[in-house]
């Protein structure tokens, strides 16, 4: 190592930080990961759900070998009441076969195998130091330090997760206003792997997916998720922190009536919790993202705020992933033309339009607005509930038509034919 | 399922727990002059905050690191930082 | 004397010597054989190692100025050699590990510490011990002999036997060893003021205790109740606030006193293990969930800085 | 003067999984090098710092030991070179096996003249593989060791705390020294000294390599299970502090213990 100088300093080795060092390792780049926890994924979270495809562009077929848990072939959306329960069930075995459109995954497996391709691929991976400033030199970021030592290198890339303190010491982004971020709430419950399959009606490696809307977050916005791996299950909530500022409601209260809903007590039954964990959650899509570059720095993953949540899925890995493509094509350029200025990173921001990342943000960028809407929490769950609950009612009485279920329903849920329709409206327009 | 309170949730948890070198400090000063609702007593999902005697205290040990509180509280109100390298949660599953 | 299968029963420390001899007569119900200790001190030493129903007493009279008692190891190692006993226990004393260790690798066989009891079972003699920082107990059975065994003091109960023929008492000449570590200085600690293994009531600080000052009004307890003052780990070998042998847990000290009182003492295995034989344990928390909760008796949740004064006057009442 | 320090890596005591049934496993548990060798590595390393030569780390254990993150967390700690002896059958090795592989492992090194061994070992605690280790290799054995200085060529000062009393012995090496763990406190390794790990070298021997044709194991483990739990009343006494403290007084009574 040519004194304290490398090529490349990736800081955060979670999905975004482990890829892009892998890239960059296989350019020839010398590069640093440094991770704060002992390992990689040690103090990563998620849902648990990671969209595959674009990872198999990266190293294909990685869940030969890669630990991941289960592939999605079941998506369910439920909508809850405090009571009831709404599903929305579809499975398809065109997710059964490889390569694998969505896995289940466990960050801290995860995130260790994947740091150590980059490894294998040359990527030196520095655990257990936690990067406390940046270094600079006028307005170019020129290295990192952390205690006494300092390191110094051509381009950092912040791939620091969802507070990113670098992101906001290099200016790159305001404090992170409430609005723009959810609380992540989860714990694993284990459970034994053959309750796991016939519980969920699964076969060999398929796993179950769940979205969960309505009740389970106690009429804030946000949402819930049960995701299945090999021996245990990824259950959790996603609550929008601005409104439950609003609300003032104890998400941790929240958390346990959820587990304690009548329609997930039978999913968790005789389970038992073995670990409690919590993660920001990036909800503003394109509002939040930072500038994602500056002389010398990208940032890259969840530290740009690259999350969707659109009710149906939850996606940030395959974003983080996309990004850290896209920042591995960037550097690539840059050390080809050896400027490293904002004006040349800037190809990072090029690329990620071209790719699916820019696109998907866009297409759901109302996403998060739709998603405050009050009456998805309450008003349709219940809604759906009353009208599916009447339809199968029968009390010996001549039985209404469906119509007048329906038109009487959403009268007594008090809600406006306009407003169904508007949501209806602004839902295609969003989802 | 047994009914976990928050305490017996954290205690399934590995913790590196870094003995004399808080992450956490609370200003209360700051809390009295800006903060009115308090956010942190609800928002937190490890319940790290506590008010007693008027004062907020932060259980720093259980803390899960989501930062949630940085967001929620007024900027100056918490020195908040990530534990020092290798110490804090150290999620087995995660 | 055709040598009948022996039991050896090692330590420098003649106290200990009393409860290895009960350990040893456990080993021995079926009276198969016969019982030696190793006794490194004068005349009185043997006398009181006499009481312990031993059948010899091989009896190296004292260690010569300079030399460290370790520095028996080459005596001792003859001594196995020519007797050829089928076990030997040693005490689990610092210099007894080291001599176990030296002698496990002379004689190419394993040695198992910190017993806490044994086992008949069908191919010979098992040992349950503490492992994962008394996590889980082991059971094992040695293969080869002889069985080498250390045993911590407190684990069995020392007990005299009158009516018992003398033991043939050998005395055994100190063979000065090849190589050994010249003694500069020697200074003794401050005694043991305390047995934790032998106390009949202790009351033990945890991290629930905010300043070492605060040990004092503990103090003040303790005398009212005519109990010991122990501690978890982190009060010894963190904090340093009390010396390491009053602290209760694994490579600690084990108690078997009628009373344990925890004062905001969380129950961490690490320390739990060491209270397991108290007769009646008691525990002071604030915190509702502590786990020392569900390994105590008698629970109070309150704040220990409320609970000690209120204790005090109580027992003035009582 | 080489200095070797010991080190076992083993699975955390923390991770440890009850089963309903008292059964254990540490299937899910994460192995690392044990609490009490840290002191060791560091005075082992310290030594070097002042009087210059190498520190080998030497570690023998199934393959489960050869993980690149436990290899760098050693190296980042200050040692020079690691040695690792690995074979499947060192899984749960007796004290004897231990003390057989890593006496031969540290005959094979050239010029070492002192090993240092932790108080004992994070999972198993038997504190005995110094004294077998050494009295093997035919080497002046002492534990207890809380201070340690080379005051001439070929002769160190140590400074021992036995139960009740303190010892200042000078030591002739070579000599193999069980390190109490207060002897110092273990770095915590820095950026540089973990980039720097990463181009340490790590060596790996076979039984064979060091000359060990078969490895009989000399105990039989029988059973591991959850210690037996005493069973307590759990009886948890309300009302004011006065009440409650009467009621403990009147209980503790009734159990003739007060």
């Amino acid at each position: 190592m040519s004194g304290d100088k490398l090529d490349v300093i990736v800081v955060g080795a979670g999905v975004a930080g482990c890829t892009a060092a892998l890239l960059l390792a296989r350019q020839g780049l010398e590069v640093a990961l440094i991770e704060r926890g002992p390992s990689p994924g040690s103090k990563n979270l998620s849902g648990g759900v990671l969209y595959g495809r674009v990872l198999h562009q990266v190293i294909p077929n990685f869940w030969e070998e890669a630990p991941v848990e289960r592939w999605i072939t079941n998506n369910v959306v439920a909508f809850l009441t405090d009571e009831d329960s709404f599903l929305l069930d579809h499975k398809t075995q065109a997710f059964n076969q490889s390569p694998y459109n969505a896995v289940s995954v466990l960050r801290s497996k995860f995130d260790r195998w994947l740091g150590e391709q980059a490894e294998a691929a040359g990527a030196i991976l520095v655990p257990g130091i936690k990067v406390e400033r940046l270094l600079r030199d006028g307005e170019r970021i020129v290295g990192i330090a952390a205690g006494e030592d300092e390191m110094f290198a051509d381009l950092v890339i912040a791939a620091d997760g969802a507070n990113s303190f670098l992101a906001q010491e290099a200016g790159l982004r305001p404090q992170i206003p409430q609005e723009h971020v959810a609380v992540g709430i989860k714990a694993v419950i284990a459970l034994p792997q053959s309750v796991i399959e016939n519980r969920f009606r699964l076969d060999g490696n398929e796993g179950s997916a769940f979205n969960i809307v309505g009740s389970a977050t106690q009429g804030i916005a946000g949402g819930g998720f049960l995701y299945t791996n090999k021996e245990s299950l990824s259950i959790g909530l996603v609550i929008q922190l601005a409104h439950l500022i609003e609300h003032q409601k104890k998400a941790s209260e929240i958390f346990d009536q959820y587990l304690g809903h009548p329609w997930v007590a039978t999913l968790v039954k005789d389970g038992k919790v073995v670990e409690y964990g919590a993660h920001l959650v990036p909800e503003a899509g394109l509002k939040m993202m930072p500038r994602l570059f500056t002389d010398g720095m990208l940032v890259i993953g969840d530290a740009a705020g690259l999350t969707i949540n659109n009710g149906f899925w939850v996606r940030g890995m395959d974003l983080a992933i996309g990004s850290a493509m896209a920042a591995a094509e960037a550097a690539a350029q840059a050390f080809r033309n050896k400027d490293f200025s904002a004006a040349s990173l800037a190809f990072y921001r090029q690329k990620l339009e071209e790719s699916f990342v820019m696109a998907d943000l866009k297409t759901f960028s109302r996403a998060p607005h739709f998603m405050q809407n009050d009456r998805l929490y309450t008003a349709y769950p219940q809604l759906l509930s009353e009208v599916f609950r009447q339809i199968y009612q029968q009390d010996a009485l001549p039985h209404q038509p469906l119509r007048q279920i329906a038109r009487e329903a959403v009268r007594r849920g008090n809600l406006s034919i306009l407003d169904l329709l508007r949501d209806i409206w602004n839902g295609g327009r969003a989802l | 399922m047994k009914r976990l309170t928050v305490t017996e949730k954290l205690a399934q948890n590995k913790y590196e727990l870094d003995d004399g070198h808080p992450h956490i400090v609370v200003h209360n000063e700051v809390c009295e002059a800006e903060c009115k609702i308090r956010a942190c007593l609800f928002v937190c999902p490890a319940e790290v905050y506590s008010e007693q005697n008027g004062k907020i205290v932060a259980d720093w040990a259980g803390c899960l690191e989501c930062g949630t509180c940085t967001v929620a509280c007024p900027p100056q109100a918490l020195h908040w930082e990530y534990p020092r390298g290798g110490f804090g949660i150290i999620y087995r599953y995660g | 004397m055709s040598d009948q299968n022996q039991i050896f029963v090692i330590s420098e420390e003649v106290s200990l010597i009393g409860e290895l001899v009960s350990a040893a007569r456990q080993l021995n119900n079926d009276g198969f054989s016969t019982i030696a200790a190793v006794v490194i001190g004068d005349q009185s030493d043997v006398q009181r190692v006499g009481s312990f129903a031993v059948d010899q007493i091989y009896w190296i009279e004292q260690v010569p100025e300079g030399y460290l008692v370790e520095d028996v190891f080459l005596t001792l190692w003859e001594l196995v050699n020519q007797h050829k006993p089928t076990v030997v226990l040693i005490g689990a004393t610092t210099s007894g590990r080291l001599i176990c260790g030296r002698l496990a690798a002379r004689l190419d066989v394993s040695a198992i510490t910190d017993v806490r009891s044994f086992e008949q079972v069908k191919d010979g003699l098992a040992a349950r011990h503490m492992i994962f920082a008394g996590g889980a107990e082991r059971l094992e059975r040695p293969r080869r002999l002889p069985v080498l065994f250390t045993i911590a003091k407190g684990q069995f109960e020392a007990d005299i036997v009158q009516s018992h023929t003398a033991p043939q008492v050998i005395p055994v000449p100190f063979r000065l060893p090849e190589k050994r570590a010249i003694l500069r200085e020697r200074k003794d600690l401050p005694p043991i003021s305390v047995n934790l293994a032998e106390a009949k009531r202790v009351i033990c600080l945890g991290r629930g205790i905010a300043h070492q000052e605060d040990v004092a009004q503990v103090e003040q307890l303790a005398q009212v109740l005519g109990a010991e003052i122990a501690c978890t780990r982190p009060l010894s070998e963190g904090l340093g606030w009390l010396p390491r042998e009053r602290y209760i847990g694994i490579s600690g000290a084990y108690i078997k006193s009628d009373l344990y009182l925890g004062l905001g003492v969380s129950g961490q295995v690490q320390h739990t293990i060491g209270i397991t034989n108290a007769r009646v344990v008691v525990a002071v928390n604030r915190d509702p969930d502590a786990p020392i909760f569900k390994q105590a008796d008698y629970g109070i949740v309150a704040d220990l800085y409320e609970v000690v004064p209120a204790l005090i006057q109580g027992l003035h009442e009582a | 003067m080489n200095i070797v320090v010991c080190v076992k890596i083993a699975p955390d005591p923390e991770d440890l999984e009850i089963g309903s049934d008292g059964s254990v496993s540490t299937a899910h548990a994460e192995w690392s090098i044990g609490g009490f060798d840290l002191p060791a590595l560091e005075a082992g390393v310290r030594l070097a710092e002042i009087h210059g030569g190498k520190v080998i780390a030497l570690s023998a254990g199934p393959s489960s030991i050869n993980q690149s993150k436990i290899k760098k967390d050693i190296l980042s700690r200050g040692a020079d070179e690691l040695v690792l002896v690995v074979d499947e059958t060192l899984q749960d090795a007796s004290t004897a096996e231990t003390a057989r592989v890593l006496a031969a492992a540290i005959h094979k090194m050239e010029d070492v003249q002192l090993a240092f061994f932790g108080e004992g070992s994070a999972d198993l605690y038997f504190q005995q593989t110094g004294a077998q280790v050494g009295e093997r290799l035919g080497w002046l054995c002492l534990n207890a060791v809380q201070d340690v200085r080379l005051i001439q060529e070929g002769m160190l000062q140590v400074q021992r705390t036995l139960d009740v009393e303190m010892q200042v012995l000078d030591v002739p090496l070579p000599a193999a020294l069980s390190v109490t763990s207060d002897i110092c406190e273990p770095r915590l390794a820095s950026m540089r000294a973990i980039l720097q790990a990463s181009r340490k070298p790590v060596i790996e021997w076979s039984l064979a390599d060091i000359g060990i044709e078969n490895l009989a194991a000399s105990v039989e483990i029988l059973a591991v299970q959850a210690p037996p739990r005493t069973s307590r009343k759990g009886v948890v006494l309300g009302g004011s502090v006065e009440e409650a403290v009467r009621s403990l007084l009147n209980n503790l009574k009734k159990e003739g213990v007060l």
